[in-house]
């Protein structure tokens, strides 16, 4: 799927180094262009009108040597062509990129991420605080001269700034400094989270309130963020798997294989079908976990705590197929380099068929006590509408954006393991509200069980795990799988210097994209609209945090 | 379940002896146990989880395991109304100062639970450069549930094994805690006066 | 908004809280499926896959099948093993010979990600499926898995 | 059916005959009183416990089961421990008048629950305006949460609180129209009066159609009434975190927890004594032998009876249903049933007006 990528990445790939002659193709592992940092701005608003208006993942990277830059994922929606760009940064001891928040929306926290790893700043990036860590973090931890004995455990209560850094290029060549005020001080700002119920775990919002109504919104993320993109530089490519159950866990099927596929595309290592089989059902399993898991806790955001339990109830029961094959309830440590950890259960065919039919007259019920209740309508009809431009600027994929009207489905877009050969619907809505959003995700469990009904019958015999060598490494080259997680694209990039530990490894959060279009989506919305908006995202504060 | 079939009993049998050391009046005794009965089945815990095993927590809530049972199902989001916070999940370096002010503001008595490898030990993410190892270090812990994450029944039992300990304590003569009282004091001491930042910085920005 | 549609509005809310109602009112009459752990102690098994801890087999003589060859000390990914090694000199050859003194295992530490055992080449170590560890105290969670 | 007032006119004659009328009264009043209060508990325990048995059988589980049989002494537990639970003092707080809004929250509670009438001759406070005395007494709670959510120098606490008292003013005027509506039926504003009127049937039948309307709005503004899902939002867990009780802790926390209950057991036992007969039994014209077997089943099992089947009908509501937001609430009051409720009002001045009723 990816060769055809490349065919595709000629034509765009001519006409970048038309535009800019500088431009230099590196072919090892995916491929990417180089291209100069001072023209970089031009650059994205071209290829931004070329049609190029997703960008899937920035990674910000330290090539050693002082050398600094960003990796950027660029995708057509309209044509599905890709290509990967990298910027160095001007000069090694000069750190500055422009910014491209003003092209690609979702830029703008990506940076924010990219200046908290690596410390490199974003000219007329409107934001310029750390995204993650505290504001008084001694230098930046990704940074491979990093010293982590500079940063003790600080027990002293962190003081919310009200206003922010942001950096100008003066015509010498010098950065300048300024402060932009985030909130004045007659405004009535409420603090939501990071213990909070409605923000399914340690998520921040800093809320500017007129009344009931929201008139600012400031995320602060960080506040789970466990530094895995760097403990992976130094752990072997499969001590590296385990983390990824971590980051979403209720994707934690689908991030694994992400990461599998990713270092199989590295090794050149095809697995057998009856894996592919069983991956895609595994994933499919997974989702519709998530999403009844969705359901439960945004109908507990609204209220209605029976449905909750309803929701727990029926999740139980996927629990426990997926715990007996693979001896894990939530982190399932089942996906590994070249197929599975073992083989599926004798009784997990049987099992998984009780399930579907059990599940779809128990949709129905949800329907019945929530879906066509007039309040939850009131509340989520035409409640934060996202526009499919700002969804696919701020990359927000998974069911978001779908609600809002892209086609943004990985599975459809660069099919991968069986869901090429099967027949389901992606689910499109066209409001964007938060209705749209919810039954999205409702429609999604019925197509999933459609999948999982077309495979589960014909797994085909084979090897459930083809043998590897003791020490895995990877060529020399820079890599990115992605799959459709539970809420959305979640993508890996690796960079790999041939050794047994990758060089950087990105993990693209499906959550962050959903978070930085928070703001848009909530302002003008009443504070209890907030909690169904942040339910009808559906964000793991994990995943977006890393 | 039988006491026997209970693990960590020895703990419980000291914690015991150092109580009786005292000698207790016969009325206060009674009164005491009373109490304590009362206080044991009536734990209420702190909405609060970080990541994964924050799940399974809730699983435990949901249908098929309802510590609505033991009682447990009053779950309070505001911190002053619980009676035991479970750490669910990894404590990173921005998060605990957060967690440390959460448990200032509940009310005594009020108990610590840690679940899972994150917040025993740090777990899968002991070597991160963000991520406080054990909870232990910033928190006077009284059960430890390990798990990566535990299972709802292992987090029962858990919960079990804190209702044995808060039945044994003393109720007048203070509550004891898991480390000495000198010491829990100049822990506590420690984080105020080390850094010279006022706790109140922002009172008005309640978390 | 016309009258018509205020009506018809207002007789459809009202119909959807009923639908509503009526699920709720099926489940307050339907059996219960809460599993009361501590109760169903003596009939509940976890699948046989499930990883509750690690532990190494013994045989009746005692004998673990142990080679202290320091695999899954090496594959774990956070050090939550540690093999203490000693020399011994074997009494039937006199050389000196490799043997575990000491396997230590923090089940506080654990992610149960199952390097370990993948790594072991004699099947030495395994994961069982007892999950009832909570302990009051932290050291009660290091455990030493080899009989001494 | 049994009267009440002979036992408390034996007793008043009994005092009076060793000692004079003014220390009588005095004794009678602080035993009242006392009786009152304990009863009040007593329900106060009764409803939590039903409340959290309730809906753990909707939410298919088994609520409370392991302390004492069934789980009965569950309630009992929570007060040892909430009586043993340190009250926090908040810094930067109003002080005074922190720690005075539980009081004035269960002192509503508690005038308002005195105007039962729980059996024939059972009453407390009765008296000819009684209707509206219950009513006044139970919006000074109002006044407490609004203290509550104002002294607590907490923004969560502040914007439950400013909800609470936009619901709550609004909603009285649903109540006192269902009221009002039932009151043109009686001609009478006495509670005992009121159920003694309804010896030969029920006002929700003899009043039929504007009744049952006055009736079913009167259970929405009551569960309003009182911040019970689905209009809890002045406690809005998942918005608020506890809303105007968020600062709170220990037995101050558990005045409001249970004034909220008591609260409700208020507006279900209402609910019974002016729709439902109060304490009359079920009596069906023309059947003499059904008619004198339900004579014997004495009248407070009657009223608690039916005040019980009111509260578990506004559970069933409260664990079915999304909570609103705050514009809702009052689209649904202003919009919905306050005109509903005049109209309904309209209409049975007509009915009585032509003997419409039975």
């Amino acid at each position: 799927m990816w060769k055809r990528n490349t065919s595709y990445n000629m034509t765009i790939r001519e006409k970048i180094t038309a535009w800019e002659p500088a431009a230099e193709w590196s072919a090892e592992g995916d491929g990417m262009l180089t291209v100069p940092v001072e023209t970089f701005h031009d650059l994205a608003v071209r290829l931004k009108r070329e049609g190029f208006d997703f960008l899937r993942s920035l990674t910000g990277m330290d090539w050693g040597e002082g050398r600094f830059g960003a990796v950027y994922h660029i995708e057509s929606t309209a044509t599905g062509e890709n290509i990967v760009l990298r910027v160095f940064t001007p000069a090694p001891d000069k750190c500055g990129l422009p910014s491209v928040g003003d092209v690609w929306k979702g830029a703008l926290l990506n940076e924010r991420e990219a200046y908290d790893y690596f410390g490199i700043q974003f000219l007329n990036h409107p934001d310029m605080r750390r995204l993650y860590l505290r504001d008084d973090w001694v230098g930046h931890p990704l940074r491979k001269d990093y010293d982590p004995a500079l940063n003790p455990l600080r027990m002293n209560n962190e003081v919310s700034q009200d206003s922010t850094p942001h950096f100008e290029l003066m015509p010498d060549g010098s950065l300048i400094r300024k402060r932009e005020v985030i909130f004045d001080e007659g405004e009535y700002v409420i603090n939501v989270g990071p213990q909070h119920p409605a923000t399914h775990g340690v998520l921040r919002f800093r809320v500017s309130l007129e009344g009931e109504i929201i008139r600012k919104l400031d995320v602060h993320c960080g506040y789970i963020h466990r530094g895995i993109e760097k403990m992976c530089e130094s752990l072997t490519y499969p001590q590296t798997l385990a983390l990824t159950d971590r980051l979403d866990y209720l994707g934690a099927s689908q991030n694994r294989h992400a990461l599998c596929m990713c270092i199989e595309k590295g090794l050149g290592l095809e697995v057998s079908r009856r894996v592919q089989y069983i991956r895609t059902i595994m994933d499919e399993l997974q989702r519709i976990d998530s999403h009844l898991l969705f359901f439960s806790c945004l109908c507990m955001d609204m209220g209605a705590l029976t449905a909750f339990f309803y929701g727990f109830r029926d999740r139980e029961k996927v629990l426990d197929i997926l715990e007996q094959t693979t001896g894990g309830r939530l982190i399932q440590n089942y996906n590994v380099i070249g197929g599975v950890q073992a083989d599926i259960h004798p009784d997990f065919v049987r099992r998984v068929k009780e399930f579907i039919a059990y599940m779809r007259p128990t949709l129905r019920e949800y329907h019945e006590i929530f879906t066509g209740n007039v309040i939850a309508r009131q509340r989520l009809v035409g409640t934060g509408v996202l526009t499919r431009e700002d969804a696919i600027s701020f990359g927000a994929t998974g069911g978001t954006g779908r609600a809002s009207g892209w086609a943004c489905d990985v599975r459809k877009r660069h099919p991968y393991a069986m869901y090429g050969e099967v027949d389901f619907d992606e689910v499109l809505f066209t409001e964007g509200d938060c209705y749209a959003r919810y039954m999205v995700r409702m429609r999604e469990i019925e197509q999933s069980l459609r999948i999982i009904e077309q495979l589960i019958d014909n797994i085909p015999e084979g090897e459930y795990r083809t043998k590897t060598k003791p020490v895995i490494r990877i060529p020399e080259g820079t890599y990115y799988s992605a799959v459709e997680g539970s809420r959305g694209e979640f993508g890996v990039f690796i960079e790999s210097r041939g050794d047994k530990s990758p060089y950087r490894m990105k993990f693209r959060s499906t959550g962050l994209p959903l978070v930085s279009c928070l703001e848009t989506i909530a302002r003008g919305a009443k504070i209890a609209d907030l909690i169904a908006i942040g339910g009808t995202l559906d964000y793991v504060v994990p995943d977006i945090d890393r | 379940m039988k006491y026997e079939d209970f693990i960590d009993n020895e703990y419980l049998e000291k914690m015991a002896e150092q109580l009786r050391e005292g000698g207790t009046n016969v009325v206060l005794g009674c009164l005491d146990d009373l109490i304590n009965w009362g206080r044991s089945n009536s734990l209420w815990p702190l909405t609060f989880a970080t990541s994964c095993c924050g799940i399974e927590f809730m699983a435990v809530g949901a249908a098929r395991y309802d510590f609505a049972r033991f009682g447990f199902e009053v779950t309070r989001a505001s911190p002053r109304q619980a009676d035991f916070i479970m750490v669910a999940g990894t404590i990173t370096h921005k998060m605990a100062p957060v967690l440390k002010r959460l448990y200032d503001q509940m009310a005594d008595p009020k108990y610590v639970i840690a679940v899972g490898g994150c917040a025993i030990s740090g777990g899968p993410f002991k070597k991160s450069y963000h991520v406080v190892n054990g909870v232990d270090t910033i928190l006077p812990v009284d059960v430890y549930i390990p798990g990566c994450p535990p299972r709802p029944e292992a987090m029962l039992y858990g919960l079990m094994q804190l209702q044995r300990k808060v039945r044994l304590e003393r109720f007048f003569g203070g509550v004891n805690k898991q480390i000495g009282k000198k010491e829990y004091e100049e822990l506590m001491r420690r984080d105020l006066t080390a850094e010279k930042i006022d706790l109140n910085v922002e009172t008005e920005h309640k978390l | 908004m016309t009258n018509n549609s205020y009506i018809k509005g207002f007789l459809h809310g009202v119909g959807s809280l009923l639908t509503g109602l009526k699920v709720t009112g099926r489940e307050f009459f339907t059996p219960k499926v809460t599993e009361q752990y501590p109760e169903n102690r003596a009939t509940l098994k976890m699948f046989d896959r499930y990883r509750g801890e690690l532990t190494m087999p013994h045989d009746a003589d005692g004998n673990n099948r142990c080679i202290a060859c320091g695999l899954c000390q090496t594959a774990c990914p956070n050090g939550t093993i540690r093999i203490t090694v000693e020399t011994v000199t074997d009494p039937e050859t006199g050389k000196p010979k490799r043997r575990l003194a000491r396997y230590e295992y923090d089940l506080g530490s654990c992610m149960f990600c199952q390097l370990c055992v993948n790594a072991c080449p004699h099947d030495a170590i395994r994961f069982s499926t007892n999950f009832e560890h909570a302990v009051y105290t932290r050291s009660k969670l290091v455990k030493t898995l080899n009989k001494i | 059916m049994f009267d009440f007032s002979i036992v408390t006119q034996a007793i008043h004659t009994a005092l009076l005959s060793i000692m004079p009328e003014g220390l009588a009264i005095f004794l009678e009043c602080v035993v009242v009183g006392v009786c009152l209060l304990l009863m009040y508990t007593v329900i106060a325990i009764v409803m939590i416990f039903m409340e959290r048995k309730v809906c753990a059988a909707f939410q298919c589980r088994l609520g409370p089961v392991r302390v004492g049989p069934w789980g009965t002494l569950q309630v009992i537990c929570d007060v040892f421990k909430m009586l043993t639970k340190e009250i926090i003092t908040i810094r930067h707080a109003d002080r005074f008048l922190y720690n005075l809004a539980p009081y004035i929250v269960i002192l509503a509670s508690v005038l308002a629950f005195s105007c039962l009438p729980i059996n024939r001759g059972m009453e407390v406070l009765d008296f000819n305006v009684g209707v509206f005395f219950t009513m006044a007494a139970s919006s000074i709670g109002v006044v407490g949460i609004l203290l509550a959510g104002w002294s607590s120098n907490n923004k969560y606490s502040l914007i439950g609180a400013m909800r609470s008292g936009a619901q709550m003013i609004s909603y009285e005027l649903s109540i006192g129209l269902s009221i009002l509506t039932i009151v043109v039926l009686t001609d009478t504003m006495q509670l005992s009066e009121i159920v003694e009127r309804q010896a030969d049937g029920w006002f929700i039948f003899k009043g039929h159609i504007p009744a049952i309307i006055a009736f079913i709005i009167y259970l929405i503004a009551g569960n309003a009434e009182v911040n019970r899902g689905p209009f809890d939002l002045p406690e809005a867990e998942s918005e608020l975190t506890a809303g105007y009780h968020t600062e709170y802790s220990g037995m101050h926390f558990g005045l409001f927890y249970v004034a909220e209950f008591v609260n409700l057991f208020i507006i279900a036992g209402l609910a019974a004594t002016i729709f439902l007969g109060g304490w009359m039994p079920l009596h069906i014209p023309g059947l003499d032998a059904f008619n004198t077997v339900m004579d014997y089943i004495p009248g407070f099992v009657w009223f608690f009876a039916k005040a019980f089947f009111v509260v578990w009908l506004l559970m069933w509501i409260k664990w079915t249903f999304p909570r609103l937001r705050v514009d809702q609430i009052l689209t649904l009051e202003w919009k919905y049933l306050v005109p509903i409720g005049l109209a309904n009002l309209l209409l049975m001045v007509i009915v009585v007006v032509f003997k419409l009723h039975f």
